[in-house]
């Protein structure tokens, strides 16, 4: 599986996501800035966590209309898989490549914590290696991270199957409507999650419950 | 010309920021108040003279970046 | 040419006789421009003048230490060409004025000071001290310094995997924030400040000038806005986004051999850094303040010298190299300017609008500083057993102590920090020391901050003995080595002799224990006049220790992993209840003597102690400090989850002293049966002082002879729910 | 009543999301404009019908919570 990964100004989970490709696929991601208007040949685009533009204004607003956007659109539009974590998620529904979006968590403050969710979907490139039910844990680390959306939108996102991770029961961070943790869009080739899958590979930070959505994403992508 | 955008959340989405300074100011005794919602207004300095142009180069900005209408509503305000 | 009034002087903070000395040293009268750029180098933070004298007693020397004080932050040697770079810094003062912006800064000042020397930063700490939790503005405060450094450390992307927190009242008046920056170079690739040679560019990289940060006072003269006629405030907002673009380019810019040195703009911006970088290369600087990127119209030479505007970095490049800076600094989209060279004269020239507004040497500013030795008074040290109440309940006791607000859990605190961004912390805030891994290696490093500033209180030299050997042991509880400190010492006013003497005696305190333990200092703070209303805090000489571990799989934490492991304490308990938690909490008294601390015993039990957890024979372990024992066990029981039961092991020591004295130079560490047996024996060869007190049971409680026993779950609640709930009170700004 | 309260930097106080939205809006194309700040917008539902007592109260709300006066400045518009 060839793949890269975007960076954003003060994107800052850039190399996190690079480490964890490069360990589980053994191919070093392409860095991708975000000035440019063309992506290598690949198969998986990961939009990565941060704080690009700072945050300013709106998490992921700036980011939506860089350069690089116009080409991971085109790349999704063409079936290509992307896979946007935490900022990644933001920016993805700023281009409305998802829908959507993401508010102030409830209480306000940013949280940091490992959390549990349940993976509801394996009907999709990016959990087939998971059991439907399924529980993981996967640290949470972001401000903003509240799932919005009308009941119209949930309604059908929970009707075509497209909620893939939700926080398990009492443990939503931050307030996410119906515990929505990470969905996927019409065509099921763009996923986005709020929790840090990257950072959950290695037994020595704290599991390795990530690495079945990479190992996933490589059975089907290779 | 100096102009000024409010970006407001639309009704019915949900505003914890709000929310949460409503209870605060509760707290602190302030038994009045009901409702708060918080926005953002954004001044601009613009190079432009024309009242009109103005305006729908604002409502552009508004529309690609400024608001996000998923969720949000704008105003604009043209000042001297 | 303006004449200088008493009254600038005055606002300049400088005495008569400093004024006369710069009179000497300028041969004339200076300009309103250079009187500010003597105020702000002749300032106690900038000279360090009334500590410099006794500064020179710690010991900065060791075979694996590559910079000591006097640059930007100290390097060690940590082996296979790794070089670690650290430094603490305090931000107390803006931090008491506008609580979210002044931790913010503070955090981004540090980070710049490790980052211009070529480390990408890799972990963050904090040591914070606040008033009382009923002073009416704490937790205005609170709130406002933890969002402050979590919202400029989580935008940078580094963790912050540590710190440490009291309340006392003491800092009602003046809060302390104290931040600490860990990063990593190569050892070949080390930048520092000296500006050598002559003609060199001098260059200007990062966010605009404005008029941030200029002292209030100074400034009677222009400081009100016309439109508004509101009072310009002098509050320095942070803006973590350049910040952290700046982080990139400039190790961009690092990666090539352009520099020839480099310095970050922190206090007193411009004037400070130009001065400093000549000073070092033995060069003069000379500044066209027209090519400085400013953020506000009609600013004056004096308001570029002196604004402290964040995000800014000079640096003098080697000559011709100027392009393909620009080139970077330019793809990450900061402001470059060239705004000088680097001369042979020796002298710092400023110009403006094509005059000279300053023209001095540059010794005045740096070697013909002043340096006072204060005169000092060691008052006795606080001495005594104090009188408790036998008889009170231990585990009421036990469960009280470890919901009062010095001793809860802190995790409504780090849950506000990303501890786990950059993908190697391999141990996280709760434990004794925070470890990150070295990426792309075995290896890891150790922080932790430590001091007790009632122990110090009592007697500053134990105290701040105490504070290395805290740092120290905690260090060596995960199973590191540790190999160097970085210090700031928070004091209040230092021309009163009392208070000159508890820095004298702190100093002595941190000499003797860095040279006993081999832990170096290798850079430092001073914050000083800590003082409100002439009541000064308790002195708080905080310390900042990084260790190294070998191989980060072979780590102890605090949490029991196992059923029917026996608990081992090690190290001799004399239940010394003066100054302790207990006693604080439970009788409602701060007296007594503070608890001695013997170097000697702190290093062989350190040492034994590493040595098992590095052989792989031992994964459980934690110092013993606050609180004593009993809390000890208790935090060690929460953190896994598996209960224990333990009792006074056969001591004539009463219980209550037993369980909550706060002798110093223990551990205990939870071992399967027959590992414990060979270790005894090893600790008896060794002739350390040890006793086997109790085991871990499948109970999901906390057992001790003779006094019953209490859940875990109970303990929790009281552990967990302090902050939280004190937290959630509205509360005005 | 409602009231609608602007909370906005003070002159002279370096303002980075503004900063960073300008140099967006010049990224996107938009060259006209110049310097932007960005504030916050409060609206607020009020028990009061005395405007002068309800202007009181919010002006006490603003300084002791919803303006960070060391930084912040605030207007205070009453509606209906
Ligand atoms: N301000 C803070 N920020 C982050 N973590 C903190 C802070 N204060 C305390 N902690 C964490 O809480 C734990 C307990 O702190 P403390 O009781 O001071 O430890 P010790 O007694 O071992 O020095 C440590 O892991 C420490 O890093
Ligand atoms: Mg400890």
């Amino acid at each position: 599986m060839k793949s890269a990964v975007v960076v954003f100004p003060a994107s800052n989970c850039d190399r996190d996501a690079a480490v964890a490709l490069q360990s589980l696929t053994g191919k070093k991601p392409h860095m991708v800035w975000h000035q440019e208007s063309h992506l290598p040949e690949v198969d998986l685009v990961v939009l990565p966590g941060g704080f690009s533009y700072g945050d300013y204004l709106r998490c992921g607003a700036m980011a939506s209309q860089s350069a690089v956007m116009r080409a991971v659109k085109a790349h999704a539009d063409k079936g290509g898989a992307v896979l946007g974590i935490c900022n990644g998620f933001q920016v993805l529904t700023e281009t409305h490549m998802l829908p959507g979006a993401l508010m102030r968590n409830a209480d306000l403050k940013f949280v940091c914590r490992p959390v549990a969710l349940e993976i509801e979907e394996t009907q999709s490139l990016f959990t087939r290696k998971y059991e439907k039910g399924q529980r993981v844990h996967f640290p949470v680390a972001h401000g903003e991270g509240n799932y919005f959306a009308d009941e119209e939108t949930l309604d059908r996102l929970e009707g075509e199957n497209r909620v893939v991770f939700r926080y398990a029961d009492g443990d939503n961070p931050n307030g996410s409507a119906r515990n929505i943790a990470g969905i996927l869009n019409e065509r099921r080739n763009v996923m986005a999650l709020m929790p840090h899958p990257e950072r959950v590979v290695d037994p020595l930070l704290g599991g390795t419950d990530g690495v079945g959505l990479f190992q996933s994403l490589i059975e089907t992508l290779s | 010309m100096k102009a000024r955008v409010f970006v407001t959340l639309k009704n019915g989405v949900l505003d914890p920021q709000g929310k949460a300074i409503g209870h605060a100011l509760n707290g602190l005794g302030f038994g009045a108040v009901g409702e708060v919602r918080q926005g953002k207004v954004i001044d601009i300095d613009l190079a432009e003279s024309d009242a009109a142009k103005a305006k729908a180069s604002l409502k552009d900005m508004c529309e690609k970046l400024l608001a996000n209408t998923v969720i949000e509503k704008y105003e604009i305000e043209l000042k001297a | 040419m303006p004449t200088i009034t008493q009254q600038q002087i005055k606002e300049h903070g400088l005495s008569g006789d400093e004024y006369k000395r710069i009179l000497e040293l300028m041969g004339r009268e200076p300009s309103l421009v250079e009187l500010g750029i003597f105020s702000v180098m002749w300032s106690e933070h900038c000279s360090y003048k009334s500590t410099r004298f006794h500064l020179r007693r710690l010991p900065t020397k060791a075979p694996w230490v590559i910079q000591g004080p006097g640059e930007n932050a100290g390097v060690i040697d940590i082996g296979d060409g790794d070089a670690c770079i650290f430094k603490m810094e305090s931000h107390n003062h803006p931090s008491f004025i506008e609580p979210y912006q002044g931790a913010a800064t503070g955090v981004g000042g540090i980070m710049r000071n490790v980052f211009t020397m070529g480390a990408r930063p890799i972990a963050m700490m904090n040591a914070l001290r606040f008033g009382e939790p009923d002073h009416p503005k704490t937790r205005h405060l609170v709130e406002g310094v933890v969002r402050g450094i979590g919202g400029y450390g989580n935008c940078m992307g580094v963790p912050t995997v540590g710190g440490e927190v009291n309340f006392h009242r003491s800092y009602n008046g003046n809060i302390l924030v104290n931040a600490m920056c860990v990063g990593l170079a190569r050892t070949d690739k080390i930048f520092k400040s000296a500006a050598e040679g002559a003609g060199n560019p001098v260059v200007y990289i990062g966010s605009k000038t404005g008029r941030d940060g200029i002292h209030g006072a100074t400034m009677a003269s222009a400081e009100f806005d016309d439109a508004s006629e509101e009072k310009r405030p002098t509050v320095q907002v942070g803006d973590p986004f350049t910040e952290k673009l700046l982080l990139e380019a400039c190790l961009e810019l690092m990666a090539t051999d352009a520099i020839i040195a480099i310095q970050d703009m922190g206090a007193a911006g411009l004037t400070s850094s130009s001065a400093e970088m000549g000073d070092k290369g033995g060069s003069g600087i000379e500044l066209d303040l027209d090519h400085v990127p400013q953020r506000e119209t009609n600013m004056t030479a004096y308001e570029m010298m002196l604004s402290e505007s964040q995000e800014r970095m000079l640096a003098v490049l080697k000559p011709g190299r100027e392009k393909e800076a620009e080139a970077i600094f330019r793809k990450w989209e900061l402001d470059f300017a060239v705004i000088g060279h680097t001369t042979d004269t020796n002298r710092l020239v400023v110009r403006h609008k094509g005059e000279t507004v300053a023209d001095m040497p540059i010794t005045a500013l740096s070697d013909a500083a002043p340096v006072y030795e204060r005169p000092y008074d060691r008052r006795a040290a606080s001495v005594g057993v104090p009188q408790y109440d036998a008889k009170k309940p231990l585990l009421d006791s036990l469960a009280r102590i470890l919901g009062s607000p010095d001793m809860c859990s802190r995790r409504w605190i780090w849950e506000q920090y990303d501890y786990t961004v950059m993908a190697d912390t391999v141990q996280r805030p709760g434990g004794d020391a925070a470890v990150v891994r070295v990426h792309n290696a075995k290896k890891g490093l150790a922080i932790t901050t430590d001091v007790t500033p009632r122990y110090c209180k009592a007697d500053p030299f134990e105290g701040a003995k105490q504070a290395v050997a805290e740092a120290y042991r905690n260090i060596s509880a995960v199973g590191a080595l540790p190999l160097a400190v970085t210090d700031n010492l928070n004091f209040g006013n230092p021309q009163k002799p009392e208070i000159m003497g508890e820095i004298v005696g702190a100093v002595d305190g941190i000499a003797e224990a860095c040279r006993a333990l081999d832990f170096p200092v290798i850079g430092g703070n001073c914050s000083l006049y800590n003082e409100t209303n002439g009541e000064g805090i308790d002195p708080t000489p905080a310390i900042g220790g990084v260790g190294l571990m070998a191989d980060v799989n072979r780590m102890a934490t605090v949490a029991f992993k196992r059923e029917d492991d026996v608990l081992m304490l090690i190290g001799d308990t004399r239940g010394r209840l003066g100054q302790s938690i207990y006693l604080r909490e439970i009788e409602g008294r701060e007296e007594g003597a503070a608890p001695p601390v013997d170097l000697a015993a702190e290093k062989k039990h350190g040492s034994f102690v590493r040595k098992l957890i590095e052989d792989g024979r031992v994964d459980t372990c934690h110092d013993l400090s606050d609180g004593g024992l009993l809390v000890a066990l208790a935090e060690m029981a929460l953190a896994g989850g598996i209960g224990a039961e333990a009792g006074v092991a056969g001591t004539t020591v009463d219980a209550i002293a037993f369980f909550f004295g706060e002798d110093q130079a223990r551990y205990v560490i939870a071992t399967p049966l027959d590992e414990a047996n060979r270790i005894e024996q090893e600790l008896r060869d060794a002739g350390i002082v040890h006793a086997i007190i109790g085991k871990t049971h499948a109970a999901k409680t906390l057992r001790i002879e003779g006094e019953g026993e209490v859940a875990l779950s109970e303990l929790r609640k009281a552990h967990e729910g302090w902050f939280p709930a004190y937290m959630a009170v509205a509360h005005e700004n």
